[in-house]
């Protein structure tokens, strides 16, 4: 009657035993450059022209538990899975396809190696990744966990949008940790976000303007905004005001109209305020509440209309501020 | 000293760069990425303007250098180029440099590659705010009311990296206490039909002091102080702050996908790792040497390894560091290799870098790698005022 | 006239006001998590030589454990009965008139089997195919637990173990067989055994009532109809606490403690059901008035099975079922039946062959929906308590639909039931 | 014969037989198997494709009172115009469904042990005078003219007592929704807790015939006060269940059914057990939404919100994905609904937002009976899960049946209702 299925157990998610879990000393800190115990990917695509594979590895010795959520941008809303990485273990998914646990996937197929776990398909998705460290539902933090997303081109023709950028890892703070589903980003049980972010980038608006691709191009810079306040367990958007401040070459200072959204944001940086516009300018954003940030920027030849994208990480002001990251209860 | 330039389809990069000081207690300052710091690395320039080789491919680096502080700042910044040079003096491009990749671009018998390891600085002072970028081809004249000149890179095809010091003035160029720089390099690849970008944020490395004070010569102690001789030696952070600049990691944590692995919709991948070591003896323009050894792990957990040696700032394909890193051999899409130099000579051990990725069809990236650990003490010595 | 007779009854029925039935809730629920489960009718007839259409029936048994793998030791009753004599001699038949003058004999046997049903598990099976090796989800290989080495035991692991299953449980040891015959009417009773005991007995530790279930007979009237009746399997739950039953005598309900609670290994069986139904000729009100469809008249089966048993002796329970059945004008009817093993007929067949003039039949009974009150009575060593379900169907101008639904459950039975199993 | 309603004898009879009744009652979670003093419809539909017949039977030998509430979950798509229950249902982006969750009331008597029976869409006309069946000839409800109501052989349910009026309203055929029954004293609003009310309601699809049976759920009445308050917390009324469980196909999981190849689909279908019918206010609860594979691998939706009422099938957006059988050919499922029990602001102007205590919810309201409505226990909910059959020439049949519950939240749900004597009905 049912198709028959070899569904093979990976019984990796309990197969090395769990070791006593010593939270190793390391510096707290949010930033892209060190193993955390919370991944934050902003910025995850998945549509008609481009997908995303995200990629962790655990770059501990004991295995590694990790409860992760699928933030929809749009409805806020949020689906979570788990995942087990043993010691080093490095594990990919694209989001469009999720991955399954067969432990019979054919040799060098992407589905090969020890599958983490069930992780859901998401096919037109535009949102977050957040990942913690837990062990048995309840955060721990190891601070093992390192990762990337890689937004891909998937329209095989001339446009090279393929952009990779470091999840944003939130070690442990000075404390011992949580034990319960509010994790505190204080300094304490975990490291504090910043409000203060700032983009150099290559204004929108004047003629000729990518220094390299000359008259015909132009570029547009994407900026994705993830508050650090977030709520699982009730889909309550957290709302955020975006202070722009920016400063063009001849260093005059001006201000930028504010964005304010809520729950997760992409928008493009508008350099209307800078007087005048010139080839570089920088922007300085001032969060209502602790954010994590990505950049994008397209830069396009308009005469071959192609385009191709670079993304990277956020330079932060050293304005850190205490917000709390709330997971959904399990049975 | 082995500069090897990736020619096959352009790499997307991953920045490597990015050592801590952790391990001991929170220490205030870090080898970042996303915090502006006293001493920014680039540790990958790459330009290639007017394709001396035929390629079809123009390769250029945009570089964005922007003074977060309220106060103007003076900034003093070398580009080392690590490009390589044909022994005989002639190349089949004819350009007057003779640069070569490989051998293969050498014209004349008995010809081999020979990779340089030259410095070129230039003093810039920019305003309160200001920021700044140009393209290495061209150079620029900082705008007003910045100040200061900065030069083309001096090969028509040049590989290598650019580093920049905060310092107290455009005459002396003393390193200060102070964290105010912010870079950005962006890297472009036009062929006929296709414009491809990756950009990487400049590796910062912190100050441990943000007084503004000027250091007292131009030896950089990185994770080290100054002795009576002037010399670095070990410092432990918690003794009074002598330290100078924020220890590279002891070693560095790269998640990549296994050469000609086939992602999403079958885009083959290939990565370039770049290793700039954090020492630098611009002084007497001497390579530092690391062998560095990796461990390499795959989707099974099943664990590799080997061992490289750079001499000075290195791009090196992951399909040349051997079969370890072959999806064919190693049977998953992503992998996780640590690297940790075992061997020095003398001086401190830690690398800055960067990890570019290409997706065939799809398109290039550039990601950092993480560090974990401190490093010994590593030391960055200029001399300014250069002698004629 | 009318105004009389409404209030006769009336008066009459304030007297029952104070009528013997304990008015404590049931114990046995369709909708809880439970440590026996009974599904009252499973069917399968791939030709429709039986019940008219090609029929099979869907089982879902699922664990609400959250941390241990569960064992459900199951009895298969087969309930199909036989023509004996005449020109069907040996056909499965469900009326004597089928058997071409032989007379249709009812039929009692059981098969038991196990299922290993890990934390959280889902597992489904068709009457017809039963559960394969090659269809259990998590049976190998599994992962050595001191090396990332493929495995299907702990040999290959050379001192680790081989760890099948992403919790270490797994469902070897499973192996459920399909229904004996084509065609097939019984039911399907499942027991929770704690697999960590020697040998396995009724769970009664504090892990118990962890079983869920539900069946859908489907019924495929031509290749582009599929219609489902799905219900809830019936749950008693276990007394935790009591310790482990190692005896094969499984008390349902008796003794009760003071509170009214039993203080046996399982709650009792319900004391009286009711059910809501159509009479049977009713015309569906959907095809009358208002957005009609061209459907037709309803008739409803009911099917009811003992809840005691006595499986080690191979002697099914019996029990006479009393009917009392009220009609929207409160008139009261009565009948009554003898259940033995299985009992599955349309409610206008239960008093008489003659539907038409049946009490369940709506030329009889006077209006369209009715209420019918259900007790078993008698003195069987397994007890007076029934359980069952009942199907409603709608003739329509292509086929026929279906739907199951529980039915309402009072009160327990006073001197409870027993289930002995093997 | 209906006046003998309003006749003082009886009237006085029935009172003295009630306190007779409830001692002793032992008491039981809510359920959908057993008689209660509330019951809850999770899922009534008439929208023209599909109808819905209440059956409802007073078990036990003393009549019944039941006040009801029709709630009215259809709204239409601002933009498409097509009809909704939520913006999910409207095709195209950035459109959304406006709906006035409109709650009609009405009240329904039954003499002991009446079963009785009506139609959603069409209602029910009190006649005593149609004729009951006779043997041999066709039984069937007739079509009041001017109503379109079905007068139909037997005592009607109608508490208005007058000969040939409308005794249980039609809803037309544009309603999907819920409907909610109380008992009641004979002044059909005071809530009486005499558990005697038993229902299940038969969901048709018109064109092709196909029904879906399910049992309501029955809330048991433990120490049922006067207030207008109905008080869900284990005390007065059973409270709501922690989870609900139910186990599926996955979402377009097929499998070949008698030789016929068979797709799967899945409907759950949710509602609130609070209810704020004075203020005409929907009440908005949260659930976590976990479904375990065979290989307990689990997936799960959070904070997925039930306002007033959900009905979505599990391919839903608000679900991402999370049922999808293709991810690893997940043909059977099973799903845990946990709810999530922080407390929330129920009225006021922070109404939905997580707080602490009252000082948190400025503006919130009070009930009549004098319940404060600030911050309380996120609300429980109930549902039905409904399962459709497609084969390749299209739907086809469809079942019901209800979830299992567990656990017993001690949460404090309320049905608030509004004064009918103050007429202070919205």
């Amino acid at each position: 009657m049912r198709a028959k299925r070899i569904a093979l157990t990976t019984a990796l998610l309990g197969a090395f035993a769990v070791c006593t879990l010593a939270a190793s000393v390391a510096s707290a800190g949010v930033d892209h450059d060190r193993p955390g115990s919370i991944l934050i990917f902003p910025k995850v695509v998945s549509s008609a022209t481009r997908d995303t594979t995200i990629r962790i590895s655990n770059t501990g010795n004991m295995t590694n538990q990790v409860r992760c959520f699928y933030l929809d941008g749009d409805t806020c809303g949020t689906i979570d899975f788990d995942l087990s990485l043993t010691k080093q273990q490095p594990t990919q998914w694209d989001v469009s396809n999720g991955r399954t646990v067969n432990l019979l996937d054919s040799f060098g197929s992407s589905g090969a190696g020890l599958d983490p776990g069930l992780i859901p398909a998401q096919g037109d998705f535009e949102g977050s990744v957040v990942c913690v460290e837990v062990v048995d539902d309840v955060p721990v933090a190891q601070n093992k966990l390192k990762g990337e997303a890689i937004i891909r081109d998937v329209t095989g023709g001339d446009d090279r949008n393929t952009s990779a950028y470091n999840a944003v890892a939130i070690t442990s703070g000075t404390g011992s940790g949580t034990s319960d589903n509010e994790l505190v980003l204080d300094g304490d049980e975990y490291a504090q976000c910043d409000t203060v972010h700032r983009v150099d980038f290559i204004p929108d608006d004047s003629p000729g303007l990518d220094p390299v691709l000359g008259e015909t191009s132009s570029v547009v810079t994407n900026v994705t905004v993830l508050p650090c306040d977030l709520d699982f367990s009730r889909r309550a958007p957290t709302s955020v005001v975006l202070n722009a401040t920016l400063w063009n070459e001849f260093e005059v200072q001006t201000s930028g109209p504010d964005t304010s959204f809520s729950c997760w944001a992409s928008f493009s940086i508008d350099p209307a305020s800078l007087n005048p516009a010139t080839t570089f300018a920088t922007v300085e954003y001032s969060a209502s509440s602790p954010v994590v940030m990505v950049v994008e920027s397209f830069h396009s030849d308009t005469g071959l209309g192609v385009s191709g994208s670079a993304a990277r990480n956020v330079h932060t002001g050293g304005a850190a501020s205490t917000s709390s990251i709330t997971l959904s209860a399990t049975p | 000293m082995r500069t090897q330039i990736l020619r096959t389809a352009a790499i997307a990069g991953l920045a490597l760069g990015v050592g801590f000081a952790t391990g001991a207690p929170a220490s205030a300052q870090s080898v970042t990425t996303d915090e502006a710091a006293g001493y920014v690395v680039f540790p990958r320039i790459v330009s290639d303007a007017n394709d001396i080789f035929s390629t079809g491919t123009e390769i250029d680096t945009v570089i964005q250098l922007t003074n977060t502080a309220a106060d103007p700042i003076t900034v003093h910044c070398f580009y080392i180029n690590a490009t390589g040079t044909c022994s005989t003096g002639t190349n089949t491009a004819g350009s007057p440099a003779a640069e070569c990749l490989t051998v293969e671009e050498c014209v004349g018998e008995g010809a081999t590659c020979d990779p340089q390891w030259s410095a070129a600085d230039f003093t810039i002072v920019l305003s309160p705010q200001q920021p700044t970028g140009w393209v290495v081809d061209e150079g620029l004249s900082v705008p007003a009311p910045g100040d200061g000149a900065i030069p083309p890179v001096n090969t028509d095809y040049f590989v290598g990296e650019l580093r920049c010091v905060q310092v107290n003035d455009d005459a002396d160029a003393t390193p200060v206490n102070s964290n105010d720089l912010q870079g950005e390099a962006t890297i472009y690849e036009v062929s006929g039909s296709t414009v491809d970008v990756r950009s990487y944020s400049a590796t910062g490395v912190q100050a441990v002091l943000e007084d503004g004070s000027t250091q007292n010569n131009k030896v950089m102690c990185l994770g080290g102080r100054d002795d009576a001789g002037g010399d670095c030696v070990e410092d432990d952070l918690g003794d009074g702050d002598d330290r100078e600049y924020a220890a590279c990691p002891a070693k560095l944590v790269v998640g990549h996908f296994f050469e000609g692995a086939f992602v999403g919709n079958n885009n083959s991948a290939a990565t370039a790792l770049t290793l700039s070591p954090c020492t630098a003896d611009v002084a007497t323009v001497e390579p530092t040497g690391l062998v560095v050894q990796f461990l390499v792990f795959n989707e099974f957990e099943q664990r590799m390894s080997g061992a490289t040696e750079i001499d000075c700032v290195e791009t090196v394909g992951l399909s040349e560091l051997g079969l370890v890193f072959s999806a064919n051999v190693q049977g998953t899409l992503a992998g996780q290799t640590h690297l940790r130099p075992v061997d020095s000579t003398g001086a401190g051990r830690g690398m800055i870098g960067l990890v570019e990725e290409a997706l065939g069809g799809a398109g290039l990236s550039v990601s950092h790698p993480n560090g974990i650990g401190e490093g010994g003490v590593d030391v960055v010595e200029y001399v300014f005022p250069l002698t004629p | 006239m009318l105004k009389k007779a409404r209030l006769a009854l009336f008066a009459g029925i304030v007297g029952l006001a104070m009528g013997p039935a304990s008015m404590a809730q049931a114990q046995t629920s369709s909708d809880e998590s439970a440590a026996i489960l009974v599904w009252p009718k499973v069917v399968y007839d791939s030709a429709g030589v039986l019940f008219g259409d090609p029929t099979d029936t869907l089982i879902n048994l699922s664990s609400t454990a959250t941390s241990s793998l569960k064992q459900a030791h199951c009895f298969l009753v087969n309930a199909t009965a036989h023509c004996s004599g005449g020109s069907g001699d040996g056909d499965a038949c469900l009326s004597s008139s089928s058997c071409g003058g032989g007379t249709c004999v009812p039929g009692w046997n059981e098969i038991d089997f196990n299922v290993f049903i890990t934390q959280e598990q889902p597992l489904a099976w068709l009457a017809s195919d039963g559960l394969s090796m090659n269809d259990l989800p998590i049976v190998g290989p599994g992962v050595c637990s001191n090396s990332p080495r493929i495995c299907f035991s702990d040999v290959q692991c050379g001192g680790g173990t081989c760890q099948i299953g992403p919790n270490g449980q797994n469902n070897l040891g499973t192996g459920v067989p399909p229904v004996p015959e084509d065609p097939f009417i019984g039911s399907l009773t499942c027991i929770q055994f704690d697999p960590g005991q020697n040998p396995p007995a009724p769970d009664q530790s504090a892990t118990t009532n962890a079983l869920i279930g539900e069946a859908t007979v489907f019924t495929v009237p031509d290749p582009n109809t599929v219609d489902g009746a799905k219900y809830n399997a019936v749950g008693f739950k276990a007394t935790e606490g009591d310790g482990a039953d190692t005896d094969n005598v499984l008390e349902l309900g008796t003794p009760l403690d003071g509170a009214g609670a039993p203080t046996a290994d399982y709650d009792g069986c319900a004391g009286t059901l009711i059910f809501n139904h159509y009479f049977d000729g009713a015309t569906d009100p959907v095809a009358t008035g208002g957005v009609s469809s061209s459907n037709g008249e309803t008739s409803t089966s009911l099917t009811l099975v003992p809840c005691g048993n006595n499986l080690l002796t191979q002697e099914p329970g019996a029990v006479v079922a009393q009917f009392l059945v009220f009609n929207e004008f409160e008139q009261r009817f009565s009948a009554s039946t003898k259940v033995d093993c299985l009992f599955d007929s349309p409610i206008s067949n239960i008093d008489t062959s003659n539907n038409a003039r049946s009490i369940w039949s709506a030329g009889v009974s006077g209006t369209l929906t009715g209420q019918t009150r259900i007790q078993g009575v008698g003195n069987a060593a397994t007890g007076t308590g029934l359980t069952g379900v009942a199907t409603l169907s709608i003739a329509t101008a292509t086929a026929s639909t279906s739907a199951a639904y529980s039915l309402d459950q009072m009160g327990s039975v006073a001197a409870g039931d027993l289930l002995t199993i093997p | 014969m209906r006046g003998l309603k309003r006749n003082p004898w009886l009237f006085g009879l029935g009172l003295l037989a009630i306190p007779v009744w409830f001692g002793g009652q032992a008491q039981a979670d809510i359920n959908n198997d057993q008689a209660g003093s509330l019951i809850i419809f999770p899922k009534v539909v008439a929208d023209g494709e599909r109808d819905t017949v209440i059956k409802i039977t007073n078990k036990s030998n003393m009549p019944a009172y039941a006040h009801c509430y029709y709630t009215n979950a259809l709204g239409t798509c601002d933009l498409a115009g097509s009809s909704c229950t939520d913006d999910n249902d409207c095709p195209g982006t950035g459109d959304s469904c406006n709906v006035l969750w409109q709650a009609t009331n009405f009240d329904i008597f039954l003499t002991a042990q009446q079963p009785t029976f009506w139609r959603v869409s069409t209602g029910r006309f009190g006649d005593l005078l149609q004729p009951a069946c006779e043997m041999g000839g066709s039984c069937a409800c007739d079509v009041n003219g001017p109503s379109g109501a079905l007068e139909c052989p037997g005592f009607d349910a109608g508490a208005a007592g007058g000969i040939n009026s409308i005794a249980i309203a039609g809803t037309g055929t544009d309603f999907f929704g819920e409907l909610r029954c109380y008992q009641t004293m004979a002044d059909q609003s005071t809530p009486l807790g005499q558990n005697s009310l038993v229902g299940e309601a038969i969901i048709e699809t018109i064109a092709s015939g196909q029904i879906s049976t399910y049992d309501a759920v029955h809330v048991t009445g433990i120490d049922v006060g006067t207030d207008l308050d109905l008080l869900l917390d284990n005390a007065e009324y059973n409270a709501c269940p922690e989870q609900l469980i139910f186990a599926s196909h996955g979402e377009g999981a097929s499998a070949d059914i008698a030789g016929v190849t068979t797709t799967f689909s899945t409907e759950l279908t949710l509602v609130p057990c609070t209810a704020l019918y004075n203020l005409a206010q929907p009440v908005t609860a949260s659930v976590n939404i976990f479904a375990y594979d065979e290989l307990e691998l689990r997936l799960s939706a959070d904070g997925v919100p039930v306002t007033c009422f959900s009905n979505n099938r599990l391919d839903d957006p608000d679900y991402g994905g999370i049922f999808d059988a293709a991810l690893g050919d997940r043909d059977y499922l099973k799903t845990r609904i946990v709810v999530n029990s922080s407390d929330i602001c129920l009225t006021g102007d922070n109404a939905g937002d997580p707080c602490d205590d009252d000082g948190d919810c400025p503006n919130f309201r009070t009930t009549d009976g004098g319940e404060d409505l600030g911050c309380r226990p996120s609300p429980g909910v109930v549902g039905v899960v409904e399962e459709f059959y497609s084969t390749s020439a299209g739907d086809s049949g469809h079942a019901a049946w209800s979830l299992t519950q567990t656990g017993s939240r001690q949460g404090s749900d309320i049905i608030a209702n509004p004064d009918l004597a103050a007429g202070s009905l919205p």
